[in-house]
């Protein structure tokens, strides 16, 4: 029946996850055949996926499922096929570093098809509850994830300190469903909007929205609710840390674009000016807090404040006539996405031993050793940067578009700012792996991992110049139309 | 009238504890005046009618979830020298209560901002009602449900797994 | 027909002679087999060739009296304003291309014996030659711009031929400062022509059609252009306040002093006024201006020769003096006389300067006439040639010097500037003083020790005795009316001169007192250094005339040293601790907040917490107000 | 062939990155990168040959690239962009032979990007094209300074990469207003110049971007107060780095005002060229005089070429045709003319080791070849007649006096500018005692490097007008104001 | 006379009690149950909402909310028992191992 083609993809990572679960429960097997049979899990889904990201506006797929709760549209189709990627791409970047330690145990590859599962579920999730739920065991997915080094402290202390913080924030959450249910009586996204645009008094659903509002931003690590990134990040091990920030983030993004743009347009005034303020405060406060980083794992966690205050800029312009906003959104978090993965497992193919810290001194002179990884970090970076001819350019480019289309030309030149700064920091690395002496000599295995990155690379630098004349390769405009797409589906 | 008797006992009670829990040194004691806050909310359940709740809240809550607390806590037999040493407790709580007040007082307002009907008293919660509830209308979440809970058993069975360290 | 290319011959045999003199002397180390005969072959080729040529040209043009023009190319094309690449030959330039050619061709011979045993012979004559051709272009161009490349030219030429031993750095600096000094020239001189091409350009830009558009440009305009013009000519001829260069280029072998500065470069300026005639002729009280500093020039240059040693210097000094007379002449709209003193002036003075040479020379490079003395019969050729010369200068019958020096002074008289013609008179009668002064302590005057000198060259001695030649009669050729000649050489100029009539009578009691003048100057240096070399007590002026009146010092407080501390406080203050102060106090402010920053993020679970509940209630506050 | 100038901006880009990931010795990088120079010189030049003496855009491709938002591969080339293309094409493979024997790879290949990321920039037509070359040149420098730079050479090459991104980013915002303002004007969203070209915006705004636009450019260039960074980062850098900055960067800069800002603003551009023609003067005598007491010749040069360069934003401030023309001239001649002079002080960085004016001196006697390239190219900087810069010079101080007559005087001092320091150095490094032990002369490829620039140079002096007749169409674009203008 | 009104602010009330214990508690026990008190509140609020639009949907939420509450006591539990093991300590600020190494500048 349709329902379940639709959803196929879902149920092949449920189904994976569970064998996956089975197979390290009752089998020996090494960390590497079981990380390729979740990859070919992933790619299966992925395959099924694909047919749903092809066309574009197909009104007959639309479809809500299991008596509303679910709802399946290119929005989430799209969303998904990201979160498979990611997953994708964090075990195939991962590889080698799970292979070098010791503790990524069997389990964790189950973890993570679990984590994958729920995501999907929230990007489809049409029902506020359904959403926490599907929020909350990603979440512990994750937690897990972070504290899969039991051994070691840190990580236990980062386990130890998100799983405190996002249940203390998760509850926020539920208040604000309590809230919404108060005024509305139904928690169905639907009936939100419609309820909006009937009735006159609101002041409950704008309270329920606060508090939901700040389970999201705390997810995304906004200022002031974002502390924790930086220690957990860095507790983390680098591939979860990786899963964190690119896709873990996007999950949230989904979730936060949905409720915001489908139920709470009619309050987008009240929004505004709360949006523009955290955003501010996000940039500022993450752009500060970035420079004094040494460690560069901690850099890259204080960084992704600083582009999660970037995306808030845009979130701020879809409460306004802007219509690229949304889009741009989607498109700098794929850009975001891609260079993070890739400059994780840089950073995780190079570091053999999870408790080693890799500071800026670590890279001094990287290049020497190994010239063709340096260029792949320098790509990143540059890509984090916004530098030209890489995707982050161009999605630096639909954000501050999207913030003077509606009008908020000020914010723009934040972040114009915080680019300049961020200039300093990235390119710091650099520096650090060309125009120094080597330090310290990596002996790395070989593995196939350098290969992804690569391609990772390849994507990011394609993405930043590739254009429709190649017609086999689909390049920055494909997918800033599908993310129009998906938004406009989200309407339908 | 009685039903106001009660909520307002209960209530208080309710309230006392929570006060009490967060305020007691050793955990076992908070973790006891928690097993009250709970059981007094477990009464309000009932006032409002729901029985199928006030079973769960009493059962899961109070029985399973507190008690697995006190077990950890004994099971970890936590000595004096091992509890945190907190000289600036009352300040903090103060601290805090004074930071968090506007918090509820805008809740508050706004929940009076609207009119809820009054309290009648007749049991609707039946077990059987909410389960076809559950079982038909919120079957997807009782099964998303379901996989948290895997997850989470996955968990500790991770976290709490013996094996040769590494290192 | 055939002449208008040799025209391009004069300049090209010249040039290219330097040009492959340079080549050959720079990839000599290359290969070793370069016969050394095949630099003089070039340097004194070249030369050699422009002479026969320009003769050519010259007998043609007296002959047809035709100007000659050779356009090689178009040089510049904007839409309205064309420069071609063309020369022209008309009297004017006939009379300078006349001796230039003459004068320099005998100076390179000369030059040949006097550096024939310096290593760096070959890059001597490069250069030597490339000025030829600057100044052949100077002369024949038939456009502003060509003259002005040519006028550049010259000046590089100097600059490099001044510091050509830079071994010792001083006399690198003296090159420098002759380039600098007319560059500031210069500056007028193009600021003077830009000026012209915006109110002239699109009407053609040759001296033929400026003469005939010149009139629509306004007066004040004009009077700026032309005192414009006269500040590269200052530059170029080593007027007040130009000037200090001229006796520091003596630095320069004496071959070079004889041909550059004074035969031909520095009187390219008076050459240039003559040329601009069509504009000074109506610009009288420029013309004014420019007569008062030729007589300033000339007074002021004649009281420092007096009390110079070198005897180059003194010669240089003089040189300026002479300029200073030309000056006087072309500023009171004498150009023909002008251009005729320019004409004498060149024979006595290289003559003098090579005189001067050769002593030097033959005294193992002593150039303190106080340490010569009593050469007169060791070398009696060489003083009866200065003797010549130095008469000449004078100004005393029937050498050349006199007739055109005459001729200016009966001019300045008749055109009723008593003021200037005082001043001329009085320098007429300085320079026979400090020349004969020159003349009696190097050959007369006892002298203290005993010199051991070299033989004197033939070659040396013949080129002498043909420029001794020049120096005696070329003067007839512009024999004035009073002593029954017709002024042939002014009539055939035909410059636009003012003419004063002046009766017969004045002249006569003129010429006597010019000749008085010139006659009281030597008897007074006889009289003062027939027996020693010590030079008479001045009184108040003594230690000014000494020192040069504290020209060169005054310069450098005013000039040099303000620039330098300047240049020193805009880089060290404005750059650095002005400007990247600033920026640098940002960077490092920014950082210093970024790490005050960085302590809330204390690693606390419970601060986290309570950041979060701020954030809150910080949010919820806003809720409550909205 | 209509592809042309694509092809000269990708060969040497699209190398660059095969040759790095190819596993090759320096030698076969060094002959690989110096031919593919080679080519795109030979194709510049036909390039040159097949260009038409007007005004107009030629060679001109066109491609949609981010459809939604108009920005399109749009390049074409005129008379001021052919000659900075030309500049590149011909500086580019001497460059590659004055330091012929280097066994750095990273030399190379940063030096094939930048190529590439001028020619891009000079020849874009659409705003973020030209941004992006306009960033991606600046990464090569910031490479070569890094890898290849002298004692604080990270610090430099880092505050150098900042103090000109902070100013790109601004122009960045700038351009991306002036896109959302053509979609609310024309309701589509476009960044080529041609189509911005008919926006119109309140005073303003215009001042706002004008501004914008002109602080990145004039940091590039320098212009006054903008300029710190270069003498620092001229002593840090090495060779290569520095003649591409002198030679061709800075030009770039001053390209840039004349394609962007006199296309979009024309008119404020016209209202203020008061200012920038009186800031352009200030900035030639601050520059030089500041260059006069320099003792370390990269810095002494860097302040001679930044003084030179002011001269130039004057001519095209000045709006008239003799200006222009001048201007463009100079930047010919003196890309020509600095980038000799910047290869020969590595010529005597390689032998020396040093290029402090006092431990140098009296290298005539053991390099005369060598002391007489340096002396001509030197002077070339000071405008002896004969050299290109003679005409320029003569052209700007014309259109100088043009503009204002009081101006035109102070412009005409830059004949004394440069012989400030020029004849000092000559004295010091050239002339004087000999004070290095050994000196030896120029090697065949360091003569291969400099002979066609000073031929060039001389050719520029002596035949101008052939060299002028291509570009004189564009110099005319922008003149029709003279009439509108009366001072 | 009370209506569902009342159960909701003593909810909030209680909700902000556990705020307060949350962060004002050093204790990692306290902390924990003070997030599960915030819990319970919800649960209140939403089964007096259910009694107020006489539908189960609360109640429902509130039964789905305990399985949540529960699946995180797990986590929580075994995580207590980790920390305990590793640092023989129940003081929040004893763990502070993860911020910036001291930077010397």
């Amino acid at each position: 029946m349709l329902s379940n083609d639709i959803i196929i993809s879902l149920l092949i990572v449920g189904l994976g996850a569970v064998i996956m679960m089975l197979i390290a429960a009752f089998t020996k097997l090494s960390n590497l055949i079981l990380s390729y049979i979740t990859l070919f899990i992933i790619s299966l889904a992925m395959y099924f996926q694909m047919g749903y990201l092809g066309e574009l506006f197909a009104l007959d797929i639309q479809a809500e499922l299991f008596n509303h709760m679910l709802r399946f549209d290119n929005f989430a189709s799209l969303f998904n096929m990201i979160f498979l990627v990611g997953a994708f791409l964090m075990i195939a970047t991962g590889r080698a570093f799970m292979q070098a330690t010791k503790f990524f145990i069997a389990e964790t590859f189950s973890l993570v098809l679990f984590a994958i599962f729920s995501m999907m579920l929230l990007s489809m999730a049409n029902e506020l509850l359904t959403a926490f739920i599907a929020l909350e065991s990603a979440s512990v997915a994750i937690y897990i994830l972070v504290g899969i080094n039991r051994y070691n402290v840190r990580a236990s202390e980062a386990l130890f300190k998100y799983l405190l913080l996002g249940s203390f924030s998760g509850a926020f959450f539920l208040l604000g469903i309590a809230f919404v249910y108060a005024q509305v009586g139904s928690t169905q996204l639907g009936d939100i909007r419609q309820y909006l645009l009937i009735n006159e008094n609101y002041e409950l659903i704008k309270v329920g929205g606060i508090l939901m509002m700040i389970t999201i931003l705390f997810k995304i690590s906004a200022v002031p609710f974002g502390a924790w990134t930086l220690d957990v990040y860095d507790g983390a091990s680098l591939p979860i840390t990786a899963f964190m920030a690119g896709t873990f983030k996007i999950a949230i993004f989904s979730v936060a674009l949905r409720i915001l743009l489908v139920d709470y347009q009619n309050l987008s005034d009240f929004f505004r000016p709360l949006l523009i303020f955290i955003s501010v405060i996000t940039i500022i406060g993450g752009s500060l807090l970035t420079l004094a980083q040494q460690n560069i794992k901690r850099m890259l966690a204080a960084s992704s404040i600083v582009h999660s205050g970037y995306l808030l800029i845009a979130l701020s312009a879809t409460t306004t006539v802007s219509a690229s906003a949304a889009p741009s959104i989607i498109f700098y978090l794929v850009a975001y996405f891609l260079s993070a993965i890739g400059a994780f497992g840089v950073l995780s193919y190079i570091s053999h031993w999870d408790t080693e810290r890799i500071t800026y001194e670590d890279f001094k002179g990287f290049s020497h050793s190994h010239p063709l990884l340096a260029a792949m970090m320098s790509v990143f970076m540059l890509s984090f940067a916004g530098f030209p001819s890489t995707i982050g350019f161009l999605g630096k480019f639909y954000i501050f578009t999207s913030a003077i289309e509606s009008g908020l030309i000020w914010l723009a030149l934040l972040g114009v700012l915080a680019a300049f700064v961020s200039i300093y920091y990235y390119f710091k690395v650099i520096a650090m792996m060309y125009f120094y002496e080597q330090k310290q000599t990596y002996d790395l295995s070989f593995s196939f991992t350098p290969f992804v990155i690569g391609i990772v690379a390849l994507a990011v630098l394609w993405g930043g110049i590739g254009t429709g004349l190649v017609s086999f390769l689909p390049g920055a405009n494909v997918l800033i139309d599908t993310a129009q797409a998906s938004i406009m589906s989200l309407f339908l | 009238m009685l039903s106001t008797l009660l909520f307002l006992i209960l209530a208080l009670s309710s309230l006392v504890s929570a006060g009490a829990m967060i305020y007691f040194k050793q955990p076992i004691n908070s973790a006891l005046s928690f097993i009250i806050t709970l059981l007094s909310i477990a009464g309000l359940f009932a006032l409002l009618g729901g029985s199928f709740l006030f079973l769960v809240q009493i059962i899961i809550y109070a029985g399973a979830v507190v008690t697995l607390i006190l077990f950890i806590i004994m099971f970890l037999n936590i000595k004096e020298e091992n509890l945190p040493h907190e000289p600036y407790k009352a300040r903090w709580i103060l601290f805090m209560t004074l930071l968090v007040s506007p918090f509820s007082a805008i809740l508050i307002s706004t929940v009076n901002s609207i009119k809820f009907a009054p309290l009648h008293l007749e049991n609707f919660g039946s077990i059987k009602a909410v389960g076809m509830e559950l079982f038909t209308e919120w079957i997807l979440p009782f099964e998303m449900i379901s996989i948290l809970l895997l997850i989470a058993l996955i968990g500790v069975v991770i976290l709490a797994k013996k094996e040769k360290s590494h290192d | 027909m055939i002449e208008s290319s040799l025209l391009g011959w004069v300049i090209g045999s010249v040039f290219f002679s330097s040009v492959f003199i340079m080549f050959i002397a720079l990839f000599e180390k290359y290969n070793d087999d370069i016969p050394k005969m095949i630099y003089p072959l070039l340097g004194l080729g070249g030369p050699a060739v422009s002479l026969l040529c320009s003769f050519i040209l010259m007998y043609d043009f007296l002959q047809t009296g035709l100007e000659t023009h050779y356009k090689a190319y178009r040089w510049l094309d904007l839409e309205g304003f064309v420069v071609e690449a063309s020369l022209m030959l008309d009297s004017l330039s006939v009379a300078m291309l006349s001796f230039v050619s003459f004068v320099g061709f005998i100076i390179h011979v000369y030059a040949h014996v006097y550096m024939k045993d310096d290593p760096s012979y070959a890059r001597f004559f490069s250069w030597f030659n490339l000025f030829m051709a600057s100044m052949f272009l100077l002369i024949l161009a038939d456009n502003p711009i060509m003259m002005f490349i040519g006028w550049e030219g010259v000046g590089l030429c100097s600059y490099l031929l001044i510091s050509f031993y830079f071994e010792n750095e001083e006399n690198v600096e003296a090159g420098n400062k002759a380039f600098i000094l007319n560059r500031i020239g210069d500056f007028g001189f193009l600021s003077g022509l830009a000026l012209l091409l915006l109110y002239l350009g699109d009407t053609g830009f040759t001296f033929i059609s400026l003469e005939e558009n010149i009139h629509l440009i306004p007066n004040g305009t004009l009077n700026l252009i032309a005192i414009l013009l006269f500040i590269g000519a200052m530059g170029k001829s080593a007027q007040i306040p130009l000037y200090v260069w001229l006796p520091d280029a003596m630095a320069g072998p004496t071959p070079v002093s004889a041909l550059i500065h004074a035969a031909t470069m520095v009187t390219a300026g008076v050459y240039m006024i003559a040329r601009f005639n069509f504009l000074y002729t109506i610009t009288e009280e420029v013309g004014l201006f420019i007569a008062y500093i030729g007589a300033f020039s000339a007074l002021f240059a004649a009281l420092i020769a007096m009390r110079q040693d070198d005897i180059k210097k003194i010669l240089a000094y003089s040189t300026m003096s002479q300029l200073g007379y030309m000056f006087m002449a072309v500023g009171l709209g004498a150009y023909s006389y002008g251009i005729f003193h320019v004409f004498t002036h060149a024979f006595f003075k290289a003559l003098l300067f090579m005189g001067a040479g050769a002593i030097i020379l033959m005294l193992h490079h002593e150039q303190n006439i106080k340490k010569m003395g009593k050469l007169k019969d060791k070398m009696p050729f060489i003083y009866l040639m200065m003797l010549i010369a130095t008469l000449s200068i004078s100004g005393l019958p029937p050498f050349s010097g006199f007739f055109s020096k005459d001729a200016i002074l009966n001019h300045i008289f008749a055109s009723q500037n008593y003021l200037i013609f005082a001043m001329a008179l009085l320098t007429a009668g300085l320079t026979s003083y400090y020349m004969f002064r020159l003349l009696i302590i190097v050959f007369i005057s006892p002298s203290s020790k005993e010199h051991h000198l070299l033989s004197e060259s033939k070659l040396i001695n013949l080129t002498l005795f043909i420029l001794s030649l020049g120096a005696l009669f070329v003067g007839f050729i512009n024999l004035p009316s009073f002593f029954g000649g017709d002024e042939a050489y002014s009539l055939w100029l035909n410059l636009p001169d003012a003419h004063f009539h002046l009766s017969h009578t004045n002249e006569l009691i003129l010429l006597f007192i010019n000749i008085f003048v010139a006659l009281m100057g030597i008897a007074f240096a006889f009289s003062h250094y027939k027996q020693g070399t010590t030079d008479p007590y001045l009184g108040l002026l003594d230690k000014p005339i000494k020192n040069k009146f504290y020209m060169d010092e005054f310069y450098h407080f005013v000039f040099v040293k303000p620039l330098s501390w300047l240049s020193v406080f805009l880089v060290k203050v404005i750059d650095e601790k002005i400007i990247d102060t600033f920026i640098h106090t940002l960077s490092s402010g920014y950082q210093k907040i970024s790490f005050y920053t960085d302590t809330v993020q204390n690693g606390n679970v419970r601060y986290y917490a309570l950041y979060m509940s701020v954030g809150i209630v910080c949010i919820f506050v806003y809720l409550g107000v909205s | 062939m209509e592809n042309i100038l694509s092809a000269l901006i990708f060969i040497p880009t699209l190398s660059a990155i095969v040759l790095f990931l190819l596993p090759l010795n320096v030698k076969v990088i060094r002959y690989a990168s110096f031919s593919v120079t080679l080519l795109t010189t030979l194709l510049s030049l036909w390039m040159f040959s097949q260009f038409q003496a007007h005004s107009g855009m030629q060679f001109v491709e066109e491609y949609i690239w981010i459809k939604d938002y108009g920005i399109s591969y749009h390049i074409g080339i005129d008379g001021i962009s052919l000659i900075i293309v030309l500049m590149t094409n011909l500086v580019m493979p001497l460059l590659y032979l004055s330091f012929w024997h280097l066994n750095r790879k990273g030399y190379w290949l940063n030096l094939l990007i930048v190529h590439g990321g001028l020619t891009g920039a000079a020849l874009s037509l659409d705003l973020i094209l030209f941004y992006l070359f306009w960033e991606t040149m600046l990464l090569p420098i910031f490479f070569l300074i890094g890898l290849f730079g002298r004692e604080n050479k990270n610090f430099m090459s880092m505050k150098f990469t900042l103090y000109t991104i902070f100013g790109s980013l601004l122009m960045l915002l700038a351009i991306l207003y002036l896109g959302y303002s053509h979609k609310l004007q024309m309701d589509i969203w476009s960044f080529s110049i041609t189509d911005l070209h008919s926006l119109v915006f309140d005073s303003q705004t215009t001042l706002l971007l004008f501004s914008a636009f002109i602080f990145a450019f004039s940091i590039k260039i320098p212009l006054f107060p903008f300029h710190t960074w270069l003498p620092q980062t001229y002593r840090a850098a090495p060779i290569g780095a520095i003649v591409v900055m002198s030679a061709l960067m800075a030009k770039l800069g001053v390209y840039a005002i004349w394609r962007f800002v006199f296309t979009l603003f024309e008119d404020l551009a016209f209202k203020s060229s008061y200012f920038f023609v009186t800031l352009g003067l200030f900035g030639m005598i601050y520059f030089g005089i500041a260059a006069m007491k320099q003792r370390e010749l990269k810095k002494l040069f860097a302040y001679s070429s930044a003084s030179h360069l002011s001269l130039v934003v004057m001519g095209i401030f000045a709006f008239n045709y003799y200006a222009h023309l001048g201007a463009f001239y100079m930047i010919a001649s003196h890309a020509l003319s600095s980038a000799a002079l910047f290869m020969m002080l590595g010529m005597i960085y390689k032998r020396t080791q040093s290029l402090h004016i006092h431990t140098l001196g009296g290298i005539v006697h053991q390099a005369p070849i060598f002391s007489v390239f340096f002396a001509f190219f030197a002077l070339s900087i000071v405008g002896i007649p004969l050299t290109g810069g003679f005409v320029s010079e003569l052209l700007l101080i014309i259109g100088a006096f043009k503009y204002n007559i009081v101006l035109g005087f102070i412009a005409a001092t830059t004949l004394l500018i440069a012989i400030l320091f020029v004849f000092k150095v000559m004295q010091k490094i050239l002339y004087g005692k000999l004070k290095l032990e050994s000196f030896e002369e120029l090697n065949l490829y360091e003569l291969l490097s400099i002979i066609p620039l000073a031929l060039l140079i001389l050719a520029m002096g002596v035949f101008p007008s052939y060299f002028l007749q291509k570009i004189k169409p564009t110099a005319k674009e922008y003149t029709q104001m003279e009439t509108s203008y009366v001072k | 006379m009370i209506d569902v009104g009342s159960f909701f602010i003593l909810g909030i009330l209680l909700f902000s009690i556990g705020i307060v214990g949350m962060i004002s508690r050093r204790n990692i026990f306290v902390m924990y149950m003070s997030v599960e008190l915030m819990l319970n509140a919800i649960n209140l609020i939403l089964v007096a909402l259910s009694h107020h639009y006489e539908d189960l949907n609360g109640q429902v939420m509130a039964i789905i909310i305990i399985a949540i509450a529960a699946a995180e006591a797990s986590i929580f539990l075994a995580l207590f028992v980790m920390l305990f093991k590793n640092a023989r300590s129940l003081d929040a600020n004893f763990f502070e191992l993860l911020k910036q190494e001291k930077h010397n500048d």
